[in-house]
């Protein structure tokens, strides 16, 4: 109850296309100005309704995490994998146009005041969840190194955002045969062994949260974990979006869009 | 200004749109002004502690979703000390949606449930009863007939049926529910459907099966919430793809007193207060001076019987 | 190269992909090459002479249309001289769909068009039966059997049922006319339906109900195959909001042999061939020898049948 | 049969929009280029997949009559008046896009080599129709009247078109209240007195049809009547399109697709 009403609102709203731009073969860009709906928190997500591509009708809106916020602008904005109906339509998308959008929603990833330095790792279409991390890390004075993991160097987003927020970025690609979870293991326990590491906070592969949550496990460390799963309603009501959590013991379901999408580590089934 | 509240049985709700049943839940606090609602209606609950379907839960389809949520549920006793208290913060009546796989238990839930609080029991008989060897209640105006009078022997609340549109004989099943003391009716639930990925040859729902809701089922509902509205006198709530506020006119001219939004909330986090805007305009625009106006007022000329070939194949 | 021949019964198509009849005429020769088809199936042709339904006879809703055309027939007489000599101008075997209000006004109807250059009967069975109260053969096991127990005495030829997807009860019916004699299922015919002009109050078609046809019905005829498929031996042909080769495939997965295309020849006069074609090159880029491999080739890891809730609410 | 057999094909194919401009505040001029499928009569028309405008989903097929047809060029022309969901998802089509339409289709006018001079009578949107008679008139050597009504003189289309083909034109409009079948009326007496008439041909009154199938019975002329009637297949299949007609005093139904959409004038029921 206090859960609910404590929550900020989520705001239905017409947001405005300002930009959509390719960055790469796989990955787009996306800003569009939406007014109060921009008041979001690093792991917050929001609901799109994305138009139709020729010849396909997507019907659910799709959940698409927060890549950055301009409050005061009302400005925010997406990167996103173009993958299906739903990503094909919003790639369709023109300056000027009008997108539906519901949000921030969820719980974003929260940062410890205590902490000094912490570690964020991600791949593919995490790497945009982990993006806001980089200002709110440096805003909160806690340092960061970035893990950033890719099948391909090209396709590692948000390498440069964590750079000019001073962030040590370390890149790891499937064609430089360095992103296995052995190689990632021996950088981790490097950085650790530096005492780089108050917290773990990742987003977009299972193999890289085992092996986080065996050196979380190991080395005392709290950890916090972004997840996906295919939503309808983004609220709370639904219950499709269900994962399996290990909380105490107990194999308990839990709702990505509304007791997450950011989850305890340790806690989660990867 | 038009009055836009309807009497359901014994109940007024300040207007005639409340959410459909699983589709709702006080997260959509989150998003719009829940007071606004002419009723609030819960996710089924059993008496049970129930787990819910495996994953994929959902799927999209033309014009629609398939979803086999199955009924996750904390049981009565989370209902009564977290549930409840937590709807007495918003001011439109509490309709409890319930289930059970027996008629003796569904009565026991309503007994259970029939708390202060609690505005109404909406049954939600299109769940499998054991007794009939896993056919739902609502299939057949016999096993509704069971269900239904030991329900009405168990709570003094208004009883709400949610009827299944599966079945052949909807307003059958129908006339059964109000000889057996139901208050209203609710019509429909979702229509069962599949879907197959024809690439990985697995079905795109974990559990197979599952419920067909959106816009596809609107044109089938309609038509059995016509011939359930001329089949009884109860009030009937219509449900089925109701998207905009003409769709819900489209119900209430077909004879339903009140509508119910499920799907169209996924799309549209607004979709019942821009419903409830619309029904606004829509008779203020018309002069109408009461939404009830509305309900029934579908205007054909009657033929004969037989050439109107009512349930004569159309094709 | 895929073999795309199927056996239905004792009859051998080319390919399985047919029209949906009442969706196709000789007209279509004008548009593409009618002995590419697996099958002709006429329009359901009745004893007596009829006009059809009042305009309009069709309607556009989600994801699919209405149509209430009634069934417009020229009789006997004029299947026998005209319709029938034209059709012997095309390659592909001739279905010939037929309709009529009593069981011995089918057999006798079935008796009179079995005739040379009919390859097989598909019996419409979702027409009103004047001796069940207007109530179509196909909604009850009962009134399956006795018209299809008629039809198998009257005719050597193949017999399709064609059934409807209005009842509560499909896997019975299915089984009905299999126990009789049937030698192919044809599932399903439309869903009744209806739909309301918001702004005039009046029904959008003529005849107030009519037939929901299209994507709209497909994940719900889908499911009520695979229900058909699971309870008898019958080859099934599939019908209901095929638009694409992949919609085909769906259904072969789910238990068909065959497929019929309806709506989606009116918005596209290539479907038939385009998905003729696209079964072949599927079943080529999987290595599939032959088409049939196709049929009932659905992945699910079955689990108990409580688990699966067969008949239990998905939602 | 030979019917069937003997009419020319109707090509399924997705033609290329070369223009579509608005000419006036409710109709639009369409061209496209569609291969085989231009070579069209007057009269004939075709089926057209009509994109989704934004919010709306037009299921069935639009027909629309042949404004002008260059075979030779491969070129097709439509004239439309924005109605409706498909008329609407017309609009949005842009020079390159591509357009499904399946033609031509139905039976058109039939000119009798015979005739020294018809009479061409449209409104709205039947201008449309009847447009491509003041080429095929003038090719026959046939001269022609055109009486062109609309409800007001900016609505009046083909105008300059009959122009050119040396058709005398005369408009009459609501706002300038000489379009009532009275009227009308007087303007064919005169015309017919005058033995400028071998022909009726009209498109989209039914009060201007009554005035005519009047005329034509009385002085013995004989008259094509192109309807309108919604259709979901184009294709005489699905018997949606029929109407009402009376041949030899009974009244039977004739599909407006493939019977016509020409009729004879004297059996049409206005
Ligand atoms: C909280 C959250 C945040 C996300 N943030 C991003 C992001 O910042 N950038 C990005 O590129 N992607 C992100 N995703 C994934 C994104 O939602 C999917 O890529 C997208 O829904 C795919 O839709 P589609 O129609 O293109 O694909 P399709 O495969 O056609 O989608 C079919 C259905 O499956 C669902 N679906 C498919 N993939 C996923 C997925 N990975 N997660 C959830 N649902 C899925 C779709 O929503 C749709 O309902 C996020 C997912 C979640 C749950
Ligand atoms: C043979 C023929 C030729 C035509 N030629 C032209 C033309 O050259 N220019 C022009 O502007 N219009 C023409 N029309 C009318 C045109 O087809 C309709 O205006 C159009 O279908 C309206 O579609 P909509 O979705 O915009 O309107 P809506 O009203 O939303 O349409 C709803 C449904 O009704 C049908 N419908 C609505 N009005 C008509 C109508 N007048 N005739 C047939 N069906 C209709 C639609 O096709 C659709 O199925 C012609 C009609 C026919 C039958
Ligand atoms: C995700 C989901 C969950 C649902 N859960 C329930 C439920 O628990 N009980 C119930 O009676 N109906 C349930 N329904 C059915 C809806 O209440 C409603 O009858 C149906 O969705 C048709 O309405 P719609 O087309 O507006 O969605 C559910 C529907 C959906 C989509
Ligand atoms: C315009 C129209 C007319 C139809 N006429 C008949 C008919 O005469 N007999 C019949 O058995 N089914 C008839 N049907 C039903 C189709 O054969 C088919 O079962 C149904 O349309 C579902 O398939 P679809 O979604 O591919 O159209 C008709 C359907 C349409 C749309
Ligand atoms: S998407 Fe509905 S509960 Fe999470
Ligand atoms: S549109 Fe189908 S018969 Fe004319």
């Amino acid at each position: 109850m206090t859960d609910t009403l404590a929550r900020p609102p989520a705001f239905e709203t017409q947001a405005a296309v300002l930009a959509n731009d390719r960055v790469n073969g796989e990955y787009a860009h996306l800003v569009v100005a939406c007014g109060q709906a921009a008041a979001a928190q690093p792991g917050q997500f929001y609901q799109l309704a994305c138009p139709a591509p020729p010849g396909e009708a997507p019907f659910l809106r799709r959940p698409m995490s927060l890549y950055r916020a301009d409050p005061a602008a009302g400005r925010v904005e997406f990167l996103y994998k173009v993958t299906g109906a739903g990503t094909r339509g919003l790639a369709t998308l023109r300056p000027g146009e009008q997108l539906g959008l519901l949000g921030p929603l969820g719980t974003g990833f929260r940062l410890d005041p205590a902490a000094r330095h912490i570690i964020a790792i991600g791949r593919g279409a995490g790497l945009a969840t982990l993006g806001p991390l980089a200002e709110a890390a440096r805003a909160a004075g806690i340092a960061i190194t970035a893990i950033l993991s890719a099948r391909r160097p090209e396709l590692v987003v948000s390498q440069a955002r964590f750079a000019e927020q001073g962030a040590r970025v370390i890149t790891v690609t499937d064609s430089q045969a360095n992103s296995g979870p052995s190689h990632v293991e021996r950088l981790l326990r490097g950085l650790l062994a530096e005492r780089r590491c108050d917290g773990f906070y990742t987003c977009g592969s299972a193999r890289l949260l085992r092996v986080q949550q065996t050196l979380a496990r190991e080395f005392s460390i709290p950890g916090q974990v972004a997840l996906e799963q295919q939503m309808a309603c983004g609220l709370g009501m639904c219950f499709c979006c269900v994962r399996d959590f290990n909380v105490g013991g107990t194999i308990i379901h839990k709702r990505v869009c509304w007791d997450g999408p950011v989850f305890d580590m340790l806690e989660a089934l990867p | 200004m038009t009055d836009l509240s309807v009497r359901i049985g014994g109940l007024t709700l300040p207007n005639p749109v409340m959410p459909a049943s699983g589709t709702f839940a006080e997260g959509l606090a989150q998003a719009i002004d829940l007071n606004r609602l002419g009723a609030l209606v819960t996710k089924t609950i059993t008496r049970e502690l129930r787990a819910g379907n495996p994953l994929p839960r959902v799927a999209e389809v033309a014009g629609g979703m398939l979803n086999a949520i199955g009924i996750p549920s904390k049981g009565v006793a989370y209902f009564r000390d977290v549930t409840l208290p937590l709807y007495r913060g918003w001011s439109p009546p509490l309709v409890v949606s319930i289930s059970a796989p027996t008629a003796e238990g569904f009565a026991e839930l309503a007994a259970e449930i029939s708390l202060p609080g609690v505005a109404a029991i909406e049954a939600n008989i299109s769940c499998p009863n054991i007794e009939e060897d896993g056919r739902a209640f609502a299939m057949k105006p016999a096993s509704t007939a069971i269900v239904v009078r030991q329900l009405r022997a168990a709570t003094a609340l208004p009883l709400w049926v949610k009827l299944t549109p599966n079945t052949g004989e909807i307003a059958e099943v129908a006339k059964a529910a109000e000889a057996e003391g139901a208050d209203a009716l609710v019509c429909a639930n979702t229509i069962l459907a599949m879907a197959i990925d024809p690439h990985s040859f697995k079905p795109r729902l974990g559990n197979l099966l599952g419920g067909l809701s959106g816009p596809a089922i609107k044109p089938i509902v309609l038509r059995q919430l016509y011939q359930c509205a001329r089949a009884v006198r109860l009030p009937i709530i219509g449900c089925g793809g109701i998207m905009t506020a003409l769709d819900a006119v489209e119900y209430l001219l077909a004879g339903a007193v009140a509508v119910q939004i499920g799907t169209a909330t996924f799309l549209d986090s607004a979709a019942m207060p821009n419903i409830i805007d619309g029904l606004d305009r829509f008779c203020d625009a018309r002069g109408l001076a009461s939404v009830s106006e509305l309900t029934g007022a579908i205007r054909h000329e009657e033929t004969d019987e037989e050439d109107l070939s009512w349930l004569s194949p159309p094709t």
